[in-house]
């Protein structure tokens, strides 16, 4: 017999990866009782930049310098999209909402514009997205004609400014690249620990020194995203006063600081408000007594049973294993709610990796109503408090359309802004 | 409340103050702690065999389970230990046999009844801050405090179930309710070094340098500690010189709640811990 | 260019050919479309047979097998893990051809023990519990890629030059003779001529098409062979199906995987293969009779290749000889021009003894062929392409000036570099696929998609590559895996791709480029 | 040995000594039985033994056979023996942790040796006091009688109260008695008490029966004598060779034992080899030890300290101990927590932990380093050898189980949390992602034989963080009981090879 323990609360979120952690931010803003579970680590894996809509329509790959045109178009020619079922303001709301979260743990983010910004990449790639750290916002300055320097560190994988100098030097004919030696080892980094080097002054100092002589053949900075991690801006200012350079991050592939930076935020912010978390646990056998779910948060040593009036299922899609692909098909895996996916596991995939349209599995999840209650194949709510947000949600192919932030953080918003509306507030307005 | 006391291994000899400022403070919080024959938790026993290092946390289970009592530990790492056990002990069949035969040799048994606290959870949840907060009658003085959370009692979670194993926040909690602020640096769930001290002691130093820098840009004045290894990391000799250079002093938890208590005429030692802090 | 031989084809074959010619002093080019094992070599199971699959469908096959399967592990013992077999029939398979088996065996002497399933299954945990008897034969697992780069690193080190990348455009033919052979390099997109006194055809499924270049009509049939991959070496040694050779009845473990296949399926044209949905859910629901652990493991990849074979006018493909066929083109009234095609990599260094025979003949060389007796020599490119070789490599503890760049099977930075050095040793162009043919880069879990970007900014870093080329680049490889993957993406395969995805699309938007 | 540092600490040594206050806390029983026999032997010797030197000359009217020196000795003696009885029993009757037999023969023999001084000092005033003929020669000496009647009354008086056997039938009247108690009074009175206060002698004495005569004919208290002087002397000579040899060495011990945590971080220890024979193998230490349920399990002895010190001082002295011994005791050693237990309740007082701390250094220098030195040292000589057929492995359990680690998606966060990797630097070699990828590759062995693996802080924030739930730290730790097995493994082969070399 595993220790047991019971939990009451307003509302259960299911999944720490990023629409769970808005939705629990959310629900403890609005001062509802929150337990979460999950596992946090997700995060690793979230670049930091907030998409909105980076490009649509896919066929013709069209990357999008306006995001509202394109989702008007797509609101018009995918009514089953999440987009659709919703309006452009709640979306503004929502990251509104997520922008003043995180600036009260210290995390500033630029706050969206009219116009989706390019984010440079360590491929030496430009990424559309919406809302992004203020330590990577200046390298949307960047011009094609801009003096820029490319800084690599020796030891650090994956990230080489020669390759983005390389890879853009037909546009960006003026970069210069400098692979910095880092003091104090010259070997293998890792991305975690090394951003926590930079959060020591003496280091800084050492790193300027290296970077002075370039100050004033350049006006602009890239270095990979590493440059801190609880106090990433204040690093970087300081920084940027040393060498006197504007200095931007260049996010690189996972484990990704910018989302580690997430991670923290989230998680310090949530205990701040009291969200019970319920680490690497599993929900099983969930159950609705008509008033309330009973859902049993298992681990290895203790079974937590929950009793909670709403759930939002925020387990993500086969990444986080809120979906579980077996050979023939697909199934959500903690309420076992229907699932929207391709006939057969022929269509799954595009023999091309790129294909334009992007595989049929990745628009494959739970179809919801408009406040994102999942729906029987009839289009029946299947819970009254039940809400799916975030990657899980299906006809979101959200990684060619660049539009996972979005959807997670508008559905989260509107999810748990409807439960509350629903369920504690009466008739007060919500929508702040 | 009668609990039984696992002092741990080290505590005796290395780390007298603990125990007595432990002691004196159960004993303001009206808590009986019944000293049973214990033996070592079986945490160090993990390197060499897995089956001892179980067996010697189950029988002490079935030692306190003999006089019906639960467990509370000031130690984290035996603390952590004790929960590890107990769910391999209930999970693994072959070895709950193993464990049970080898039990009844010495007339012990045990039926996973026995419950293990360490000395923060108790506080936490069975008397509760507000409980707490009422018996203190000595404000103390604004200091920073930096915490050191303690590896095991903090992970595995899904084992040890102590507390947000990301962004725990027990042990602030307490301390902010005696007057002392806790302020936030980057390695307060991060290992001290003391597992690996004897081993490699090189590394384990390096760890503990980089602790304290953190502390030192958080502006702290002490570190706290709740666990006996911690503390004996941060009290290690070669250390307390770096600690003097910077200006931070490790502290036990127990002395800061002691002294935030009032002052025990009875225990001398535990007395002098407290003055110390103010 | 001027040389004796000009090899077409980097297959085992080609490869053989090459070492042997080199061997009986020949000089040799040796040219490929892509790189080493593009095709059927790097298509199979990697299984050396002992010859017993084939004593009841091909006695002769089978012998030369066996013969053979002794030679290579003597000589190439490096390249070869001898794990023994099995033939392992299960309950419902043809009671007449398990009896008859011991019996063929013997008759065209190829040793073969039986076993009892009890023992047999303690010997080979995973084997299913409808075993009804057991055979154990001295099948063996080979590298192939290994093989071919080692035989290609002894020619070259002989004076044999290889051009990877690099495809014949015409033959010139004057007097009943190929004079000269214009070539295309396919990077550089440049042509040049390559003057040779023989010419052989080694280029496998390819061989009709160039054959048809020198005007000659080679019948050839096309069928396809998939194979997957486990995350996981599942049984120590090979285990056959004892039945009829059929599809998706040999399971071979190949280091630290273990691969299972076939089927055989007709196609049109050798390029452009992959593995089908329907293809890895036939062999799965194969091999489960036999091991039932094979439907619910892991899947790493599936992995497509093309039999050559030479058609003789029968139906099913299966009963087309696995024998080589050996064409000299005299009597199509070309004179200096060998194809080589079919056969089994088994038999691979027999089908180069045998044309490199043809071909001393025709140059007046006496000189006997020396692949039987001389071992082939171990070199440090060739090693990286077995799976954790560190282990086997003085093993530095200290990684950190020497990163791992590919995680998952362990190859660290400097054996990317000593693979690079080979490669343009060779004269080819260091990038992506063709270091990952010679190492195990992107071969283990996830598929390339964090190597992948740790080895190209690593090229970058050294200057090995200098351009835009590297997103291409990037791009070609990953694709490569992907076709490997597609078909087997479910559980657990399926995040990791996912992630993938997540990497190189989500973040780096490389399907916008 | 480290150098060696003396510094007395003599009060509690004395304490320790004159009355066995540590083992008065240890064991209340046993302190009784000790302490009669300490204490009665003690008086023995410097009141019976040594007399000529202390009682003589302490006491002006000093007689062996006047009370209260009669008495006493008769006292002392009965308590040693009682004492003797106790130390017999116990170690007859009473199992003790893990007591070897041999060494339990050598205690017997020690016991025994002094019940038989004891008796035999019994047997000597038994024999003494029935003896007639001695009776006649001190007649003769200390008196001036000349009357066959005196001499008849003096015998009858003492055949009545001291029990001296006559050959000859003694015809007793009352005037005889009478006549014999004055005569006592004037010449035997000074030097002879009432035989009552030898209660012991007396007891014997009148219990003899017919033996008596014979024994006073073959002059027994003449032959008994040396016999007593002779096993007084064999006990004199065993004293450093056996058992004995504590009643020295705990002094020793307990004055130079001066432990405390202080000392003992600072890496001060020092521990004289010669406190080793302090011990008297009396095992309380191993019943107080913190990982006695160790020894339950692995069974190996060297665990409990009782038999560790033996062994060290075999190791330490002599050299004679087989490569399996020094692993067992490396192992044993190994296990100890450093709790000081042991030392805290040691009745001799030796500095246990202390040795147990210098102990490592010792068998170091052996060829039994620790086991995380061993595969540090080990990495630099012996990984570069290939291994020849190379097989690979397909075991299940938690690091040989293919479900633990297989869902490993590569992202490294194991690695990018570990305070290892990023402290550790050309100290560390693999990262714990790359332990379950040399699993995955089937290097089971390999992955066990890593640096990372012994560096590990079991900090748990590998496993804590994996998105993928691996048990990474639990993986490690498994790994490292097999590093512990195989480390044992090779040592003792390295050692056998050398000493075949030899």
């Amino acid at each position: 017999m595993k220790n047991k323990k019971h939990i009451t609360c307003d509302i259960t979120v299911i999944g720490a990866g990023f629409a769970g952690m808005v939705a629990a931010a959310r629900a403890s803003a609005l001062g509802l009782k929150t337990v979460q579970v999950g596992n946090s680590s997700q995060l690793y894996f979230a670049s930091g930049l907030f998409d909105f809509l980076g490009v649509y329509p896919l066929h013709s790959r069209t990357v999008l310098q306006d995001p509202l045109t394109g989702l008007s178009l797509l609101q018009k020619e995918m009514p089953e999209h999440p987009y659709s079922k919703t309006s452009l303001e709640a979306i503004l709301k929502s990251f509104d909402f997520l922008a003043r979260f995180l600036q009260s743990t210290g995390l500033n983010y630029i706050k969206p514009d009219k116009e989706n910004r390019s984010v440079l990449t360590s491929a030496g790639t430009f990424k559309p997205t919406c809302m992004i750290p203020e330590t990577i916002s200046k390298g949307c300055l960047l011009k094609n004609d801009t003096n820029l320097l490319l800084v690599d560190f020796k030891g650090l994988k994956g990230f080489c400014a020669g390759q983005i100098a390389d890879v853009l030097k037909k546009n960006y004919p003026n970069i210069l690249t400098l692979s910095v030696g880092v003091p104090g080892g010259n070997g293998n980094l890792n991305p975690a620990y090394f951003a926590t080097m930079f959060e020591d002054s003496s280091f800084l100092k050492e790193i300027a020194t290296q970077i002075s002589p370039f100050s004033d053949k350049v006006e602009l900075m890239g270095m990979p995203a590493v440059c801190g991690i609880n106090k990433s801006l204040d690093a970087l200012t300081r920084l940027e006063k040393m060498t006197g350079l504007d200095i931007f991050e260049i996010p690189m592939m996972p484990p990704s600081i910018p989302g580690l930076r997430l991670k923290n935020a989230f998680e310090k912010k949530l205990a701040e408000n009291n969200v019970h978390f319920l680490s690497q646990a599993k929900i099983k056998s969930p159950q609705f007594n008509g008033s309330e779910f009973i859902l049993n948060a298992v681990n290895q040593n203790m079974e937590t049973q929950i009793k909670s009036r709403g759930v939002i299922l925020a387990t993500g899609r086969f990444q986080g294993s809120g979906l579980h692909a077996q050979r023939g098909c697909i199934k959500e895996t903690v309420f076992d709610l229907p699932v929207y996916q391709p006939d057969k596991r022929s269509l799954w995939h595009h023999l091309d990796f790129f294909e334009k349209q992007g595989h049929m599995i990745n628009t494959a999840g739970v179809e919801t109503d408009n406040v994102f209650r999942p729906v029987d194949t009839d289009g029946t709510v299947v819970y009254e408090n039940l809400y799916a947000i975030g990657s899980i949600l299906a006809r979101n192919d959200w990684i060619r359309l660049k539009s996972g932030s979005g959807v997670s953080a508008l559905s989260a918003f509107t999810a748990v802004n409807d439960f509350y509306k629903k369920n504690a507030a009466g008739d007060i307005d919500v929508s702040d | 409340m009668k609990l039984a006391y696992f002092p741990g291994c080290k505590i005796d000899f290395y780390l007298k103050d603990y125990d007595t400022s432990f002691k004196s403070l159960m004993e303001k919080l009206e808590v009986d702690l019944v000293q049973l024959p214990f033996n070592c938790c079986g945490y160090p026993a993990r390197s060499t065999s897995f089956e001892v290092s179980v067996f010697s946390s189950i029988r002490n289970f079935a030692l306190a389970r003999k006089y019906n009592l639960d467990i509370i530990t000031p130690c984290k790492c035996c603390f952590g230990q004790l929960k590890y056990a107990s769910y391999q002990w209930r999970e693994n069949k072959g070895l709950k046999q193993k464990m049970d035969c080898l039990l009844a040799d010495e007339n012990l048994f045990w039926d996973g009844k026995t419950k293990v606290k360490h000395l923060l959870s108790f506080l936490y949840n069975d008397i509760g801050v507000l409980e707490i907060k009422k018996k203190i009658n000595h404000k103390l003085p604004e200091k920073k405090i930096v915490t050191q959370y303690g590896c095991h009692a903090l992970r595995p979670f899904t084992i040890t179930g102590f507390d947000n194993p990301h962004a725990p926040r027990i042990f602030e909690e307490l301390i902010n309710i005696t007057g002392f602020k806790t302020v936030e640096w980057s390695k307060s769930t991060e290992c001290c070094g003391n597992p690996i001290y004897e081993t490699n002691k090189n590394l384990s130093l390096k760890i503990l340098d980089s602790k304290l820098k953190a502390a030192l840009e958080s502006g702290a004045d002490h570190i706290c500690t709740a666990c006996t290894h911690c503390q004996i990391q941060y009290n290690d000799l070669s250390f307390q010189k770096q600690c003097r250079k910077y200006n931070i002093t490790p502290v036990l938890f127990t002395h800061i709640l002691d002294a935030a208590l009032g002052e025990s005429r009875k225990n001398n030692q535990a007395k002098k811990g407290c003055r110390n802090l103010i | 260019m001027e040389t004796d031989v000009l090899i077409i084809g980097g297959g085992a074959t080609g490869t053989g050919i090459a070492r042997d010619l080199t061997l009986r002093g020949l000089n040799v080019i040796l040219i490929e479309k892509s790189d080493l094992n593009a095709g059927a070599s790097g298509g199979n199971h990697g299984l050396l047979h002992s010859g017993a699959r084939y004593v009841c469908s091909d006695p002769e096959a089978a012998i030369e097998c066996a013969a053979e399967s002794k030679i290579l592990k003597k000589n190439a013992g490096h390249c070869i893990e001898e794990t023994g077999g099995l033939f392992v029939a299960v309950r419902g398979d043809k009671e007449n051809y398990i009896a008859d088996f011991p019996d063929m065996c013997k008759k065209f002497g190829i040793p073969s023990k039986k076993i009892d399933p009890k023992e047999a299954r303690q010997m080979e945990p995973s084997l299913s519990d409808e075993t009804i008897a057991v055979y154990k034969v001295n099948d063996a697992s080979i590298n192939p890629f290994k093989l071919s780069i080692e035989n290609m690193n002894d020619a070259v080190s002989m004076g044999a030059c290889y051009l990877s990348h690099t495809r014949i455009e015409t033959f010139k033919i004057e007097n009943k003779a190929i004079v000269y052979a214009r070539v295309r390099n396919q990077i550089s997109g440049k042509t040049h001529k390559i003057k040779a006194k023989t010419y052989v055809n080694a280029a496998g499924a390819w061989a009709g098409s160039i054959a048809a270049m020198a005007g000659i009509h080679i019948s050839m049939i096309f069928s396809k062979g998939s194979l997957l991959v486990t995350s996981k070496r599942i049984a120590n040694r090979v285990i056959n199906r004892l039945r009829k050779p059929t599809d998706g009845d040999i399971l071979v473990p190949g280091g630290v995987v273990s691969i299972l296949g076939t089927t055989s399926v007709r196609i049109n044209s050798p390029d452009n293969i992959y593995p089908t949905v329907k293809e890895v859910d036939y062999i799965i629901s194969e091999g489960e009779k036999m091991i039932p652990e094979l439907k619910t493991c892991r899947y790493i990849r599936a992995y497509a290749g093309v039999r050559p074979l030479v058609s003789m006018g029968k139906g099913n493909d299966r009963d087309v000889s696995r024998g080589f066929t050996l064409l000299d083109h005299e009597k199509d009234q070309v004179h200096n021009f060998i194809t080589i095609t079919g056969g089994k990599l088994s038999t691979y260094r027999l089908m180069a003894e045998k044309t490199s025979d043809i071909v001393c003949k025709k140059h007046r060389v006496s000189l006997e062929c020396r692949t039987k007796t001389i071992p082939l020599p171990s070199t440090h490119s060739g090693e990286w392409s077995e799976p954790g070789v560190l282990v086997n490599d003085p093993f530095k503890p200290n990684t950190l000036e020497d990163p791992f760049l590919c995680e998952c099977e362990m190859v660290p930075a400097s054996a990317i570099d000593t693979v690079v050095d080979s490669i343009k040793n060779n004269g080819g162009k260091p990038d992506l696929s063709s270091i990952a043919l010679r190492t195990r880069v992107g071969k283990g879990p996830c598929q390339g998609a964090f190597c992948s970007m740790r080895i190209l900014s690593h090229l970058y870093d050294n200057g090995e590559i200098m351009d835009q080329s590297g997103i291409n680049d990037l791009k070609y490889f990953l694709n490569e895996r992907w076709k490997g993957e597609q078909s087997l993406l479910w559980g657990q395969a399926l995040a990791q791709s996912s992630l993938k995805e997540m990497i190189h699309c989500g973040l780096f938007g490389l399907e916008l480029v | 040995m480290p150098k060696l540092k003396l510094s007395l600490n003599l009060k509690p040594a004395l304490f320790n000594t004159i009355f066995q206050s540590k083992l008065f806390c240890a064991s209340k029983t046993r302190w009784v039985i000790h302490f009669l026999v300490f204490a009665g032997f003690t008086f023995l010797v410097f009141f019976h033994a040594l007399d000529e030197l202390t009682s003589f000359n302490l006491f002006q009217y000093y007689q062996p056979t006047l009370d209260p020196f009669q008495f006493l000795r008769n006292l002392a003696g009965f308590l040693v023996l009682t004492g003797c009885i106790g130390f017999l029993f116990r170690r007859l009757f009473k199992t003790r942790i893990n007591r070897e037999n041999k060494t339990k023969y050598k205690e017997i023999f020690s016991i025994i040796l002094i019940l038989l001084v004891i008796i035999s000092g019994f047997m000597l005033e038994t024999v003494k006091i029935i003896s007639e003929p001695a009776f006649l020669e001190m007649v003769e000496d200390y008196s001036d009688l000349d009357e066959d009647t005196d001499l008849n009354a003096l015998m009858t008086y003492w055949e009545k109260n001291y029990h001296v056997v006559f050959k000859e039938m003694l015809i007793i009247t009352e005037d005889t008695l009478e006549k014999g108690r004055l005569l006592n009074d004037a010449y035997c009175l000074d030097c002879h008490s009432k035989i009552k206060s030898a209660f012991v002698s007396k007891t014997f004495a009148m219990h003899l029966g017919e033996i008596a005569n014979s024994l006073n004919h073959y002059r027994a208290d003449n032959w008994l004598y040396p016999i007593h002087y002779l096993l007084s002397f064999l006990m004199l000579i065993c004293l450093p060779f056996s058992r004995f040899f504590h009643i020295l060495m705990i002094p020793f011990a307990s004055a130079t034992h001066k432990m405390t945590s202080r000392h003992f971080q600072k890496e001060t220890v020092s521990v004289h080899p010669a406190t080793f024979a302090a011990c008297t193998n009396c095992g309380i230490c191993s019943e107080v030890c913190s990982v006695y349920p160790n020894f339950l399990i692995t069974k190996n002895k060297q665990i409990l300290p009782h038999s560790k010190i033996e062994s060290a001082g075999k190791m330490i002295f002599s050299g004679h101990l087989n490569p399996e011994a020094l692993n067992q005791l490396q192992l044993g050693n190994d296990e100890c927590t450093m709790c000081n237990n042991c030392t805290d309740i040691c009745p001799s007082g030796i500095d246990l932990q202390g040795l147990w701390k210098t102990l490592p250094q010792t068998l170091q220098k052996m060829g039994y380093p620790d086991n995380y030195t061993f595969v540090k040292d080990k990495a630099l000589q012996e990984r570069g050898k290939k291994q020849a057929g190379r097989t690979y492995e397909l075991t299940r359990n938690l690091a040989g189980r293919v479900y633990s680690f297989e869902n490993c998606v590569q992202c490294t966060i194991c690695t990018n949390v570990c305070p290892v990797v990023a402290y550790a630097g050309n100290d560390n070699d693999m990262t714990p992602q790359q332990i379950m990828n040399l699993l995955r590759l089937g290097e089971k062995q390999m992955a066990a034989e890593t640096r990372m693996v012994w560096n590990c802080l079991t900090c748990y924030l590998c496993q804590e963080h994996c998105p993928s739930e691996i048990k990474v730290a639990d993986i490690i730790l498994e790994l490292r009981n097999i590093s512990n097995q195989t480390a044992g493994r090779l040592k003792i082969m390295t050692a056998t090879n050398k000493a075949n070399k030899l």
